[in-house]
């Protein structure tokens, strides 16, 4: 029944799917074939999750499987790792990323090492969730993507979805996974009442279930010119800036789509083929994300590169107004410019 | 009992945090409606509203000082507003203007005034520990200064929280912890995420002393907090004071409140401590034209502070380089904007 | 009143754990001396013996079942032994052989044996949201078993344990927390970290069942551990249990122990649990023989399993590539060796 | 009085010092001359720090301000947040920096980010210690440096000395600097009596106090055809790598110091000369150090490149037994094969 994907451009749907419902549906299908995957988080019961991430779940599964629980990220969290290693397969949310550091001793220390700990005898076969990213003026403390600190620390596949089918097939895989997986996926994207999507995310979907492997880049528009690696939100802002570019150049835009396993060899390729790397991201400019992924090209093929540009957050906490969040939170014109630096055009 | 005029006091206070968020309301949804986007308008972000927990902000403060420290949580205005906290300063960090508080850097949940030793934070009870390091330095130094935090109800679930009662009880600081009780965590009743309904039961645990104010009544609350800050201030120990006050509002703006019942709304309607305390100073013979006074001075502080604010500018946007570090690393600067990747988008 | 056969079988436990312990000390020890050398020996890296514990282990586990869950901390030797885990495998562990119960990957602090249901953690509390985790699958699937979560007094301070205890009480789950008090947290004795004198007294805070066992006594902890655990299997919810056991050794091997009084030191030696079930069972009409019997069965057991353990071969530097996750990304894999990055220093 | 360095190898001292000694003269000095400065942590007081790192403290300072906390790392290091924004200095220690997830939330979310939110008006004038590093089989949960993490998100300092010398200077610039400091000691270096260390940290040290200011890189070997760019105890691994190879190859040795700030500026003028570069760090592998500091010089000076190698912690949670855990954590060999693969001699 289930497919395995085969190209997802080529994937056709009747209906198109906010990423929310996507992945909704995905959880539901999951949860119908299997008992014992259950999701628990604060506000998922009647609410529905506040980005809408169990949206009408309550009413099919009840309370004893969409579980709120009491604001203690660290027990709550922790259970589902001892549930998990029981056998079960939760689903457990972080609200928002950025509150990793009240529980991040079971993210990092349990849930992601216990596994490697005990030798493969025990395992982890849990999906925890997140809300991440900004540009919506919710400052310091809740508008982080965090990739970089969830990809650093072994023993965690990484999940970053940009569209609503990537959200649905990713989903199948994480919570089939037997490992840990960190799935987050970015509120601009989800298809909330309150918070406006752009139009890319929502995308056909089809009804049936289908896996999307994990450690498959995908490339989101083809090109010669330069390469753009990015993931979340910012796909559609490179593909925006390729768009805006297209008269005078033709840009490559890859879509991570999971930061660990990184599919280097669709990296390799593409910079094969241009020669020049853009490498662009939502989350603090240093140590993360965008410094990975220069390394691992200039480490693989020195050669290849004629120009390696980075477009990231620089390393200042998200303020809050909107002059100086749409500053520091990179813009589409943020990428062309930087696309054309590395054209040697400024 | 209470001299009349430290109840005028607490009345004019808290008919300003009513007030004020009555016009906040105004201006937040303005660019909002009829389709809701919560990163449009004058006021972006999240924004939570503090209508009917005045009580528990006016009765505290009451008894505090410019020297005592409070730190407050997401649903900061009637705190701040009692604790004296600079009102138009603050209405221009909430519409994210340069002459705010933090110079448009904070918003709404990171108010932080210093001449009145003033704090937020975002993340649910992490309030707590720095408020117990405000008592430490005053222990450390000698003075009588007093630590107040403020959480919720359902924030005393959260290990922050609990450590800290721990900690200020074992090394006997000056720290009152006081829970907002408003029956609701976003969609989770207290009965939902917790056993104990007296959170200040959690004092045993610690062998700290507890005290709960059962009505939404601001005497009450005002005598409860003399005996809470005058033990600390008198250097004999830490409280936890639980407060029942109502949340008359949504959690944050955009909440539909689907999941919570009419009559749990029309209550918190009723249960009015602006009215009740009305009542209390008319009962102390205070007439209708000081009321009436008090609330006119109430209004014009409010629509002066809002249409200053109003007025003030926008943050240029390259100030959001700025404040990472008092001491900024002489020579290398990783936050400066660079070419390519903070080009900006305005 | 306890059967017979069981206090036997507690002391036969005890002994084992005794006289376990005293062999890995001496182990331990070799290549270590004159001076001490953590890193060298058969047994590197930190060891925490348990000796004086041994009447918590054994009192709590004999009401336990394969199928019921173990967390333990950094201290776990005692425990383990009383579960029933593989003492072979364990001490191949302990001696970071390949056959050990995590082919060498986890060492002491990180024995894992699934088939009784057994797991350590080394960071202080982040035992017990796992052990949550198991009594809510058997809640949700609807067994019988229970989960029990060791730790050390002074662990109840940590945000982990008590959001636990609540996650706990108001989900209602078949766990039992017991707090294994000896006094002492490294060099900190309790009073100077809570104002409580009795652990158990945290229970209060949170409407679940606590207890305490004064004496170090694996009677007396036997029958508290059967109401507790009892309470637990027959669905009427959570307990804490706290039970007064020794230090007999420093915190670590190595710890000179300065910091702590003579007279304590001495107290512990003499407060010898061991002693006192030998001296029950006499009572209860066990004879010399007997005793011998079980003595010489647990020294032999330690042998064996010790030489057994050093017979074994170590593991491959490889190995340490595997077991990151169980279902490793095909293609993908990040934690390959590469030549440059991990060529060994073997 | 004090003195700025000049160059630090120019430096020369009568007596030397292990960077245990160095770091707590540093300390002693800085609480002789400030009573704002305290220290607090776990066995620190009468333990004089599990690494040494306040020993003998005690005795002088007394327990006021050589402070033993319970084991609540949010609470603590949350009330230095607090005591610092008061105007105190306190130095607060994480134990081991693996405990880090227990307490994230105040590190990075308050300590790091309240002189922003605040918009300059509140600053947090404290350090944070902990220890790092592996080497001596203590497995996943002990053994880690994590320096990427913290380096990742913005707001803090982030110190890494590898010699005495360094260690005192960057401890008085860390306690007189304004800002939040995390100062990382790595365990094998600090001279401890039950942790041999390797003889390159034990230097020289002047009596007097001088400071080390950040974001000065140290080119503690000069050399002519290959750049190793490394901090901590793989300065000295490095340097033995370098002498190893000096008959065929001559190496530079970086010594970064400071990850934030960080001294682009001498890895770059290091690589102008040499052309290749090797990095190499006890972190993880992935979105770490290695990465940014590949991606810094590829980005300004792709030209100036000749070959890159990376020597870091393959993505593997770190194992227990001696043949695994070697075979991970770089050694002289893999950074000697590395400069060897760099100028492409196999
Ligand atoms: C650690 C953490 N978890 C979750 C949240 C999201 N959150 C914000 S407010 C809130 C509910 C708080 O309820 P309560 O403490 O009762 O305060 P109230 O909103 O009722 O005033 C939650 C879950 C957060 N900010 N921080
Ligand atoms: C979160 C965390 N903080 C600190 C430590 C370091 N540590 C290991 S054991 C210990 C003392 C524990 O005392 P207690 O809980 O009483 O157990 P005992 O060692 O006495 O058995 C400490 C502080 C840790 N492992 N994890
Ligand atoms: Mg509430
Ligand atoms: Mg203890």
């Amino acid at each position: 029944m289930a497919q395995q994907e085969d190209n997802a451009s080529d994937q056709q749907a009747d209906r198109s799917l906010t990423m929310s419902r996507a992945m909704v549906e995905a959880i539901a299908h999951e949860m119908r074939a299997n008992d014992e995957v259950f999701y628990m988080g604060e506000d998922v019961a009647d609410y529905g999750g506040i980005f809408d991430s169990t949206q009408g779940l309550l009413e099919e599964f009840g309370r004893d499987r969409i579980m709120d629980v009491p604001i203690s990220e660290t027990a709550y969290l922790g259970a589902a790792v001892g549930a998990a290693q029981e056998g079960m397969r939760p689903i457990a949310e972080l609200m928002f990323v950025d509150f990793f550091g009240v529980a991040m001793d079971q993210i990092y220390n349990q849930m992601a090492k216990n596994t490697y700990m005990s030798g493969g005898s025990v395992n982890v076969p849990m999906v925890l969730t997140a809300a991440v990213g900004g540009t919506y003026n919710d400052a310091a403390q809740h508008s982080q993507t965090l990739y970089g600190t969830f990809a650093h620390l072994p023993g965690m596949k990484v999940v970053v979805p940009s569209t609503a089918y990537d959200a649905k097939g990713l989903m199948h895989n994480a919570i089939r996974d037997d490992d840990p997986v960190v799935y987050m996926f970015h509120k601009r994207l989800m298809g909330i009442g309150w918070l406006p999507a752009p139009d890319g995310p929502k995308t056909g979907v089809p009804e049936d279930d289908y896996t999307i492997p994990f450690g498959s880049a995908d490339v989101k528009r083809e090109g010669a010119d330069v390469t753009i690696v990015t993931l979340g939100l910012h796909v559609h802002r490179a593909l925006e800036a390729a768009a805006d570019l297209a008269d005078d150049i033709d840009v490559e835009v890859v879509d991570l789509r999971t930061l660990v396993p990184l599919d280097t060899e669709t990296i390799l390729d593409s910079v094969a083929k241009t020669g020049h790397l853009v490498v662009v991201d939502e989350d603090y400019r240093s140590y993360g994300v965008t410094g990975e992924i220069i390394a691992s090209v200039a480490e693989a093929a020195l050669d290849d590169l004629e120009a390696v540009e980075r477009v990231a957050l620089p390393d200042v906490p998200i303020p809050y107004a909107r002059p100086m969040e749409d500053e520091v939170i990179p813009g589409t014109d943020d990428i062309t410019e930087a696309v054309r630096t590395a054209r040697g055009d400024e | 009992m209470v001299a009349v005029n430290e109840l005028q006091e607490m009345y004019e206070n808290m008919v300003t945090a009513r007030q004020y968020e009555e016009r906040l309301q105004e201006e937040y949804l303005e660019g909002k409606q009829p389709a809701f986007d919560i990163s449009a308008g004058p006021i972006p972000g999240e924004l939570h509203l503090a209508a009917g927990h005045e009580a528990a902000g006016a009765g505290v403060c009451q008894h505090l000082r410019d020297d005592d420290t409070v730190t407050a949580p997401h649903r900061p205005h009637h705190v701040a507003i009692a604790k004296g906290v600079d009102l138009k300063r603050m209405t221009a960090e909430i519409f994210g203007r340069e002459s705010g508080l933090s110079g448009g850097k904070g918003g709404h949940m990171h108010l932080f005034d210093p001449n009145v030793k003033f704090a937020c934070s975002g993340i649910i009870a992490e309030g707590c520990p720095p408020a117990v390091g405000a008592g430490l330095a005053a222990k450390q130094r000698n003075t009588d200064s007093v630590a107040v935090a403020f959480l919720g109800e359902g924030a005393i679930d959260q290990g922050a929280f609990l450590e800290s009662l721990n900690l200020a009880s074992v090394q006997d600081l000056p720290v009152v912890f006081v829970v907002e009780d408003n029956d609701w965590a976003i969609s989770m009743p207290k009965e939902r995420v917790t056993d104990v309904e007296n959170g200040a039961q959690r004092a045993d645990g610690f062998g700290l002393h507890g005290a709960r104010v059962d009505a939404d009544d601001a005497v009450a609350v005002y005598d409860a907090a003399r005996d809470a800050v005058g033990r600390a201030r008198d250097g004999n120990g830490p409280s936890l004071l639980e407060v029942q006050v109502h949340r008359r509002m949504g959690h944050f703006m955009g909440d539909p409140e689907a999941y919570r019942p009419d009559e749990d709304k029309d209550a918190a309607q009723q249960r009015d401590s602006i009215e009740r305390l009305e009542a209390d100073l008319r009962a102390n013979g205070v007439d209708d034209e000081t009321i009436d006074d008090l609330r006119s001075r109430a209004h014009d502080r409010v629509e002066e502070a809002i249409e200053w604010a109003k007025d003030q500018p926008e943050p240029d946007p390259d100030d959001a380089y700025e404040d990472v570090f008092v001491n900024p690393p002489s020579g290398v600067t990783d936050s400066e904007p660079s070419t390519a990747d903070t080009g900006g988008d305005d």
